[in-house]
This record gives C-alpha cells, structure tokens and sequence, in this order.
C-alpha cells in the first residue's frame, strides 16, 4: 500500500467567492495559504462546519457564573456534520491578489447537509480542509489525445485536467453528460454553438480556455445531444479516429456511467483513467473505509481492495473490478 | 508514557499514515490498527456511514495480517519514538496466541491492546468480549503469550455489566484495560430497505457514545480498576479537552482519540494545550489529581443543586 | 391501534398536559408516565442535560402514585378516546403486583407497558429488566396479576443480548415487546468534577441513539418476535418519518416519540403524514407491507455495493 | 398539580430586529401570529436552530440519483442544539404593522450553543415557539407598591412587568444589579443621572416609561452603587418606608441573590414573588425535569416538589425551600 508521495496537511482556508452556478451547483473558490502543489485528480476533505456557528471557545461569564465555574464550559459544542466531506479540485492556481497562497476551486451540487452547509458560505468565511490528497490523474505523452469523460458531479476534476492540458499542450476533447440543462455546471462559451450531431466544438468556456472542444450530452435531451455520456463518447471516439496509442480517456462521474466507458474504451483498447468515488471518514489512508476491488494476481482469489483516498481516487481502468 | 494521549486503534493506520498532519512524537502512544494473524480483506463498502453526532463502521478488521506488519510496519514504528502499542485481534484464541508469541520478540513494541470486542466479524470476536468465562480464558491465554509485553484488555461496551468482564480481565492478568469500543448498531437506507452498511451491522463511535461511554470508565473505575490499581485507557467519542477532562474525572488514566482524528487530524495535541490550561486554571500541579477525582452522589442522595 | 404512533412513557405526562399543543385524537395509542405503588418525589433537581444529539435524564420515577393515578387522572383518560397503556414501575414484584391488580379493574387501560428498565432508580428497577431469571418472574407474575389486559414489556437496552432478554419475556407470557428505554449514561461537569445531575448517572435518549435502537429492534424481531409473532414498539431517538421508517422496516410493529416530543410536540403527527407519503411514493397499499421488510446481508457476505 | 389555565401552543415566528444591548445580551423581537394573550413572568421555549442550515426536506436529485433512491433521504438532519430554551417574556403587545400579530420581546445573553445561535438570527428569519408557557406574576392590589428586584438575566421580565404596572397604573421602583457596567441589558434615559446614594430616579428608559424608578447596582462598582443588589434593595425599602401590606417584592435572577433578596423582604414581612428558573426539557410539565422544592405540610416529611414550568415560574417566597 503506497502512501501518497505528495506532502498533505490541515489547512486554513478563505472563502473567496460562492457562487450558485446551476440549480443545484455552487462553485466555491479557496484561498488557502502554503498549499503543496496539487494536481488534477486529487481532492480536498472540506470540514462542512458553519462558520457561524458559536466558536469552540468559551466566553467570559462574569455575572451568572461568578462562583459557577460550570457555566464556563460548554457541553453542547456541536460541529454538524460530523465527519469532513471529500470534493475533487476543479483548480489550483498561485492565488494573484495574496502572495504566497493558492486559490482552491471546489464546483459540487448540494444533496445533503455538508454541501448545503457549504453552499451557505460567504466571502470572507473560514474553513478549514486536509489536502491534497489522492495521487491524481497521470497526464498524456506528448503527442497523444486527452479525451476527458465527466457526468455531474465528476466534471469538476475535468476542469482542472483541462486547464493542465492546456499548460502541458496536450489537445483533447470534453464529453459532458447530466441528467437535465439545469444541472449543468460549466458555462457556454459566448458565440459558439454546440455542434447537433454531437461532435466537440469550442462551446464550453471551462474547457475552451485551453483549446479543448467540447461536447454535452443530457439524458433528457435539454440541452446537447440527447441521451448518455457513453453515445456521444463513442460518437466522438469514431470521429476522432485516431490509432488506440495516441488517445488516452479520463473519466469521472457515477460508477454505473465510468463502467460503461471504460468497457467502451477498453474495447478500443485505449488507456482509461478512471476516478473513484467512495465514501470516506478520513481521506488519508488511516480509517479503511474507502475500498475498491482491483486485480491482483498474486491473491488467492485474484483480487484485492484498495484505497480510493490514497491509492487512487485515478487507477487504470484495468486494474479495477467493478462490482 | 510522558502524556496520557494516544490514538485509538483502526483510526490512525499502522503508523506514519497519518504522520502528515501531526507531529506524532508529541504524543504519549501509538496504538496500532488491529492485526490479525493472516491478512484480512474486510468488508465490502460501504463500510461507514454518519448518523447523528457519530459514526458507524465495519471495516470488518482490514489489516496487511502478523507477518507483513513485523516486516513492513515495524521498521517503521521504529523511528517513531514512542512507546507503541499494537493492538491484536483474531477469532480463535490460537491465533491470537500466535500473534503474541511473535509480537513478543518485537523490541519497540510496547504493549498488546487485546480487541475482544470488536462487534463487526461474524466469526466470533464479539462473544470473547461479552462472556466473562471468555475474557478471562483469552486474556490468560495472551498473558502466557507474551509475558514480556504490557498487556491491555479493550472492553466491548455491549456488555450488562462492564465491571464484571472487567474484572474477569484482570484477574485473569490484564495489566491495563481500554474501554469503550464501539457499539452494534445499525443504520437502514429506507428507500432501499437494506442496511447502509454492506455488512449489515456496524459500529457506533463519535460524541454520540460519549455519555455512555464515561460513564462505563467510571463504573470500571470504581469497582475494578481503582482497587487493582489498574490504569484505564478512556475513549469514546472525545474531540475536545473538556470531552477528554470527563474520561479523566471518571477515572481513566490515558486518552484514545478516535474519530475525531478524522475530523482534525490535530486533536490530541489541541486536547494536551486544553488539559494544560486547565491545571493552570485550577492550580493543579499535575493533571494526576483530577484522575478519578469525580465526586459521585450517595445513592438516593443527590448533592446540593447546581442551583444553590 | 388506528394508526402506529404513540407517545414514549414519561415524556407526554398522565393525560392531557401535552394536549394543548396537538390533537392527542390523531396518535394510535397513549402511553402513561411510569406508575408506582406509592407517590414518589423523584430526584433532586437538575434532572437533565443536554448531550450531543441527545439528553441524559434522571427524573427518578417522580410520579403521583396508583391511588392519585386511578382517582384524577383515569377520568381525563376516558375523555381521551385512545387506547391507553399504563407504564408500570416498582421496586419490587409485589409492587408491581398491586399496580396491575388495581389497573385490571380499570377499563379505560388498554394495557399494561412495563417498565422493567428505567436505570435511574438505585433499589432495583435495573436488575428486573437486564436478567433473564427476572425478566420472566417479573412478566409472568403480572400476567397473572392482569389478566384482562395487553402485556407489553418494555426492555432494557443495557443488556448483552437483548433477543435473550425479549425471548424471556415473550416466554412468561408478555404480548409485545418495547425497546429501547435509555441508555445509563453520565455527563460530567468538569471544573466542579461532578456529575452534571444531581443523581449522578442518568438515562441517555435521543437521535445519538438511533443507530442502537433500530439495531436492537432488528435482533429482537428476527431472533423472537417474528417466529412467536409478537409485535414491536419500536423507539429511541424517532424524530422524522425517515427515522420511523428505520424501525418499522427493522421489524417494529408501532413507534414510540419521546424526547422528539419536547422539540416538536406535533412531531408524531407529521410522521404520520410522512409515512403516508412514504406509502404514496413507494405505491405501498398499507404501511404494514414494510414492517420486518430489512434484506439483511447473509452473515460475511455484504450485499452488492451502492456503487454498482 | 395545577396545568396552566393559559392556552398554550406551537408558534411559528418571525424575526422583526436582533439587536446587541450590550457585551453578552441581545434584544430579540419576534412577531407571532394568533399568540394567545401573555402576561409577566411567562415565558417561552424557543427552538434554537439555525434558520440557514438546510431544510428538513429532501431535495430532487436528477442525476447521482437517477437510479438511487436512497439519496433522496438525508441521515444527517440535525438541528442543534436538541431542545429548545426557555426565555422569559420581556414583552408582548400587539403588532402595530401585522394585524393579529404579537410582538415578543426576548432579552437573553449568550452563555452557550443555543444563545449563540439566537445571537446569529436576523431580521425576516424564521424560527418558532412553545408558548406562553407559565403562571406569570400576580399583580399588586390598587394602592400597593412594587418593588422589582432583577439580576442579570432576571432583569427581561421585569421590564415587562414595569409595563403592566404601568398600564394597572401601579407605582413602583426598579432595583436592577449586574457584574459590571458593560453586562446592563438596559438603557440609560436621556439626562436623568442615576442617584449616587443609591436612591431611586427615573434614570432607567424601560422603567421611566411607566413612571418607575430605578436603582442599577454593580458588583465592581463600574456602574450604579457599589455592591450586590441586596445592598441597594435594603436602602430602596428603608428609603420607601411603607407598611409591609403596602409593599410587594418581585424578584428574578440568580438563585442565590433571589434567596437573599427573600429573605431580606420576609424579614420585613413583605409578599414576595419569586420567579425561578430550572433547567428544562419540555416547558410544558409533561417531562418532569424543573422541580424546586416546596413547603407542604400534607406531605410526611413537609415538602414536596413542584414544577417550575407549569406550576411557576411564579412562586409565593414563603413556600419555596432554599437548597
Ligand atoms: C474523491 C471524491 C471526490 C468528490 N468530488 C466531488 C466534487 O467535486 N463535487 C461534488 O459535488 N461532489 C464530490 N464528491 C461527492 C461528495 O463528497 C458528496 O456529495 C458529499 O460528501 C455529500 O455530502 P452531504 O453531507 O452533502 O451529503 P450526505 O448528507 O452525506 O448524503 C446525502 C445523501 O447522499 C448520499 N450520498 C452522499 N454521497 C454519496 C455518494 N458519494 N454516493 C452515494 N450516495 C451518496 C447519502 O447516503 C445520503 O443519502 C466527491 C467524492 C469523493 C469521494
Ligand atoms: C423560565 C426561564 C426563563 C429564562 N429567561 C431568560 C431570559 O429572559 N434571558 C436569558 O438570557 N436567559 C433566560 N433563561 C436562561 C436561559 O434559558 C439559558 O441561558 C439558556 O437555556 C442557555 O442555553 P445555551 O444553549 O445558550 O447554553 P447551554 O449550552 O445549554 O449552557 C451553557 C452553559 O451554561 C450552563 N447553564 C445554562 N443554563 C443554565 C442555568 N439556567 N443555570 C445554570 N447553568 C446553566 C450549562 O450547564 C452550560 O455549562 C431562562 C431560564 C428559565 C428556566
Ligand atoms: C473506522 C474505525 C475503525 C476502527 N477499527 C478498530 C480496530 O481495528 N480495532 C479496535 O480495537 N478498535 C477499532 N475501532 C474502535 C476505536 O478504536 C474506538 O474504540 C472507538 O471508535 C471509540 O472511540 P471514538 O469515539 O473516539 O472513535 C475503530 C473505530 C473506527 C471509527
Ligand atoms: C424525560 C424522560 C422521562 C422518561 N420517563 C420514563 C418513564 O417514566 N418510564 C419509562 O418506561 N420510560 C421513560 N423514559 C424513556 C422513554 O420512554 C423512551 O424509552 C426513551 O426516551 C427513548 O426514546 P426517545 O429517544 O424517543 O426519547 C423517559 C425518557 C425521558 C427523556
Ligand atoms: S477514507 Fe479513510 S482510508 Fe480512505
Ligand atoms: S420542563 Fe418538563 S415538566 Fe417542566
């Protein structure tokens, strides 16, 4: 079981912008002093605390408690939730207004209590993460294709992939897929059409900022091509019509969807790196709770688990056993 | 021990997992995740889930097993500087023996945590836990194992009456006592109508247990370990020095942090300035004295209220 | 019982204190504070704290007394049109003989809950509910002792194996089960170091014990109820339908709402209304069809994951 | 055991101002529809959730959930803190602006998780209420004096009993004591200077208003006369000078100064009513936690319990019994 080699920690963090980019996403920017260099794939625990809420301290008490010690604790301290909340980084840039800091991008979709507390912060909020942490997606040789598959909330890491792909000059394609239009978390570019027939254009900014094209698939047909992510992936898969060395697929999203695309590019036999999500307590490798079976010829059974928070949350689309 | 803060066992790994985010040295043990003599798999996830100010779990005792821990982890453990203590679980005492015999020869460990209680694997490890005639069979066994080592007996909670296995425990030769481990319990996925742990069942921990859980520590204290002279290791549910100051008072000589660790990583050094402003605060010279200094009320008798 | 929501015993008082705030009329049953043979003052004040997700208490069985029960507070029963539970308590069989012998007579009771588990009362209440020995004594003299009316023991969550303590009652003759009572728990007031209630320990309940609750509902009713087809009142920490939903799909049969009660005394009304949406949702044509409908994971085997 | 004859029920409540007073105390108006009518010395039990944190009921999820029913539940819901808390009515009119609505006045100073969440309320927010709760304080006869003795936190429903006997057209003094000068929940009246022997003036704005003096008396002597409250109540009843008929002492605060304060006004043979606080679960005497003892003779051993939530918070200071 390797550790991660890059050096993580408990991290302050500022909120710098909050802002609702779809029905149900918010984009949350970080300012986060002498974070470690990040890569995209990794992720951040964030603690889903209210900043408002009363601070752990307990205050001076001079009248009620005068001779009633008891008055100065506080029993009730109550951090909601509990445990932190895991979120894949959708950026990391040196943050230009605050030397020596960086700023965190986090895009995630409210459907509990952490992200709601999350969705309920304010410019100028603390909180505090552990990060970074998760090994990252490995990026192309030069010379070949990116081709990044993200559905919902696994388009974030997307994102950052682009913007790496970008300052490695490696060219790709985005296919994004979601349920319905209002749930989509990136922003059409000003001008640009989607192609109808579902080929990648330059439509998305998020991905065009790095010359990427892209394409949007929603299963209702709102907006893009109607239908899953893996018919227009296998659309732009024969468009792109490239020899399996010179394409390499990313992909993110809800394990039924990354299933279907790895099987598909397997079939091509291209590379595919695929980005787990697990429950986890701890995200740092101490807890056990975030397994996933992979291959391993030398167990009895041929398989292993191993952790998504350390091990991956990327592996190679081979090693894994879908369950 | 040069402080009473350690890690509890399962939520800190083997060793420098968690070295990233805290100094390790500044605390007073290491407590090691459970080893079982062959590697364990564990359960399928999910293997926890939040419930209300606490957590379930059922890591169903993943571990790399006896012979990659002395190869890989101990040589680690090493450098750490601190007194280690590994904690050993199994589901016959056989194969515990086997672990202490091997564990025994081990220089840098200090000490054997025994986990009878651990309630998630099905084969038998809640039964030891839970029957006096087993804690004492078990905890003899271990002592004759690994007579050169500190031996701690882990109490499970699940129990009627915790003094009693307690008891069993040390007269059976247990050096120290650890308690509370987590408790069954369950949370249902209504829609689905299955559990939302794959396991079905799964471990209670976090503030949720906490009262319980001091309450257990003080009960043991002041039925067991106070005559025998038997330090208790408190835990369930600590985050804070004030949490830590309730186990102390009821009687625990040494602090495990567990879930909390996954919450702040840094807890147990936030809890050592907390106890340390706390002497200060009270004049205590030592936090020695506050160790089982709880005032209980007579039966029937309630002290003056709070109110006086 | 038109419907499966009732009040938990000792939380919504004799009869109507609690009627200002929701239409009693709507719940399935009422059940009573604890009555015992004699009037009792109950322990000095501060009888509960607030824990993390949950309350201790220690009200020590403060109660009117049978004579006072039967002379004022059966009358305003009647009015109430429920079926009435009365929740017996004592010290010792012969008490909660005479309890049960008088209420017999009483036609308004429906049933008799007894409370063989209430932890706060030193001279006995504990050791009934957590023995198996007793729990049948104690069940089959009140059997006899009333014989007209519905026996439900209510059990004590402080007990190794909660199915051994069900199978005992269910054995001398108890007609359904309830489950859980509170927890014996302890919160500490740590710069006086003493207990924060006046009688030292007390009992937790609440959301922070749910996950136990729910657990030990489901051994209960896998183990002992479903084959002797007994039902279950299930509760311990219910607040939402969601939270009712738990118990029901873990075997429980009717729910319990107590501390819910002082956040929200409307809490079991929209439950109910929960629950009926549930139904809605899920194109159930009763809600019984989800009553004991937990897949439970083959032991070792976990289900497939979530992740699938 | 008498039940209130009040009607009492489930509020639901709008925030109309949420104002610091002073270092701990915040003012707190609330507007409550069809709220039954109230009287000093009743309280209320306010829930004291965060009206930001997310909302009990599940949202839609279109897309992770698609095929997962489960995420459509919510495990975490956890207000915080569990039970509500008591507040003494510092006021209740009626709604000038909202017709059939009620104002209530709340003063409450932060000493835990609970206050602090009410400190953080703000106006238009909403939360709701148990009330009113309690017996409330029997009023003076025409022609007697009231004396109004508050501590602290005992102050609130003085103010709101100075306005009863202001509309009863009952003349009274205030004796108000706190720790120190920055811990006085009240205002100043304009250029009305406080006597500095101690001597009742309408120097106190919430009291002048219905023509009553008032004495403010500080521990440390940073505000007021020097020394505890009993010091200035026994040269506010020397000064007054009244035959003990003519004379009733109404007390709230800590436990200790009420005792003391009793006793002193008994010694002098004066009605006096005491209005104590307990810790509570219910509010609504169903639960059995607030008891204070109480002399009765019909019991063997001459006391018995009563519960301060339904059988007071008002109690005659000849029945209590002093722990
Ligand atoms: C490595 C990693 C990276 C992630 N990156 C992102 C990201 O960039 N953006 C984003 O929006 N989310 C991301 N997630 C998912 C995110 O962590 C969860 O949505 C979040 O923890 C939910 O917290 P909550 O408190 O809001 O929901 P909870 O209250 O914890 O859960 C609400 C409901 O959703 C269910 N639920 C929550 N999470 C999951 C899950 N993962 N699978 C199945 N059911 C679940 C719960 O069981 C519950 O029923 C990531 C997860 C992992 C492991
Ligand atoms: C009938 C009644 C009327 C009241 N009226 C007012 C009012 O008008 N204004 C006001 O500010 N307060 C009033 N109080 C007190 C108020 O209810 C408490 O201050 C409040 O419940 C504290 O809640 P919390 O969550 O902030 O503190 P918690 O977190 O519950 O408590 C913080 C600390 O204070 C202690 N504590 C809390 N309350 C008390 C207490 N009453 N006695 C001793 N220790 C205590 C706790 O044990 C803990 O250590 C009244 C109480 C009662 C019973
Ligand atoms: C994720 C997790 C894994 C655990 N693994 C073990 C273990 O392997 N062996 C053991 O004896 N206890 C284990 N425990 C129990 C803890 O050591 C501790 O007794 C319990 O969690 C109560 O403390 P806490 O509330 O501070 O977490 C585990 C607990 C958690 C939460
Ligand atoms: C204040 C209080 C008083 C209680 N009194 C009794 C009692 O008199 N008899 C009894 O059998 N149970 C009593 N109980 C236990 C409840 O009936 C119930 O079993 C327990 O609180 C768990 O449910 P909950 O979490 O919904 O409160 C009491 C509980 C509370 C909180
Ligand atoms: S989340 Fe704890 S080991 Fe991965
Ligand atoms: S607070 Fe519950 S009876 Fe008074």
């Amino acid at each position: 079981m390797s550790a991660t080699t890059h050096p993580r920690g408990l991290f302050d963090a500022q909120v710098i912008s909050n802002r609702q980019i779809c029905r149900e996403h918010f984009r949350l920017v970080l300012s986060v002093k002498d974070f470690p260099a990040a890569a995209p794939g990794q992720f951040v625990q964030l603690g889903c605390r209210d900043p408002h809420a009363p601070p752990d301290e307990p205050d001076e008490h001079e009248w009620i408690d005068a001779d009633d010690p008891g008055l100065r604790t506080r029993s009730l301290v109550a951090p909601t939730p509990l445990l932190r909340r895991p979120f894949s980084l959708a950026g990391a840039e040196p943050d230009p207004q605050r030397p020596g800091c960086t700023l965190l991008e986090i895009i995630h979709r409210v459907v509990g209590l952490g992200t709601a507390r999350l969705a309920g912060l304010r410019e100028g909020d603390a909180i505090d993460l552990l990060g970074p942490l998760g090994n990252g997606f490995p990026l192309p040789r030069a010379g070949q294709r990116a081709v990044l598959v993200g559905g919902g909330v696994g388009i974030p890491p997307m994102i950052y992939l682009a913007r790496a792909l970008g300052a490695a000059d490696v060219g790709g394609v985005a296919v994004c897929g979601v349920t319905t239009a209002d749930l989509l978390p990136l922003t059409w570019a000003d001008g640009v059409a989607a192609d109808p027939q579902g080929l990648p254009t330059r439509c998305i900014r998020e991905f065009a900022d790095f010359g990427i094209d892209a394409v949007v698939a929603s299963d209702d047909g709102s907006v893009g091509v109607p239908g899953r992510v893996t018919v227009a992936l296998q659309r732009v898969l024969d468009h792109l019509a490239l020899p399996a060395g010179d394409v390499v697929v990313y992909t993110c999203g809800p394990e039924r969807m990354m299933r279907a695309v790895t099987e598909m590019s397997q079939a091509r036999g291209l590379t595919t790196w695929v980005c787990m999500e697990r429950s986890m307590a701890c995200g740092m490798g101490t807890c056990q709770s975030c397994v996933c079976r992979v291959n391993d010829k030398s167990s009895d059974d041929g398989w292993r688990y191993r952790l998504v928070c350390t091990d991956g949350p990327v592996f190679d689309g081979r090693v894994l056993i879908w369950d | 021990m040069k402080n009473p803060l350690t890690t509890a066992s399962g939520t800190s790994g083997y060793a420098f997992e968690y070295g990233d985010f805290v100094d390790l040295r500044l605390l007073g043990a290491f407590v090691t995740k459970s080893i079982t003599l062959h590697p364990r798999k564990g359960n399928a996830p999910p293997r926890i889930i939040e419930t209300r100010a606490g957590m379930l779990n059922a890591i169903g005792l993943a571990n790399v097993g006896l012979e990659a821990f002395v190869a890989e982890k101990v040589p680690q453990l090493r450098e750490m500087g601190l007194p280690v203590f590994v904690n050993v679980a199994g589901t016959a005492i056989d194969d515990y023996c086997q672990v202490a015999r091997r564990l025994n020869e081990v220089d840098v460990v200090r000490g054997l945590e025994l986990n009878i209680s651990c309630p998630n694997v099905k084969e038998g490890g809640i039964s030891f836990g839970t029957d006096c005639g087993q804690v004492a069979g078990i905890t003899s066994a271990i002592r004759a194992a690994a007579p050169d080592k500190v031996l701690v007996v882990k109490l499970s909670p699940n129990v009627t009456d915790i003094a009693a296995t307690a008891a069993a425990a040390v007269d059976a030769g247990a050096d120290a006592l650890s308690l509370v481990n987590t408790f069954t319990a369950m949370a249902v996925d209504v829609d689905r109508r299955r559990p939302m742990l794959s396991n079905g069942n799964g471990g209670l921990s976090g503030p949720a247990i906490r009262p319980i859980a001091v309450y257990m520590v003080h009960r043991v204290y002041s039925q067991v370990a106070r005559k025998h002279n038997i330090p208790i290791m408190g835990m369930g549910g600590i985050q804070t020095a004030r949490d830590a100051l309730e186990f102390l008072i009821a009687g625990a000589t040494a602090l495990s942090v567990g879930t909390a660790l996954f919450v702040d990583p840094t807890a147990p050094v936030k809890i050592l300035d907390g106890l340390a402003d706390y002497c200060r605060r009270h004049n205590l010279s030592a936090l020695r004295e506050v160790i089982g200094s709880l005032q209980f009320p007579e039966p029937g008798k309630g002290y003056k209220s709070t109110y006086a």
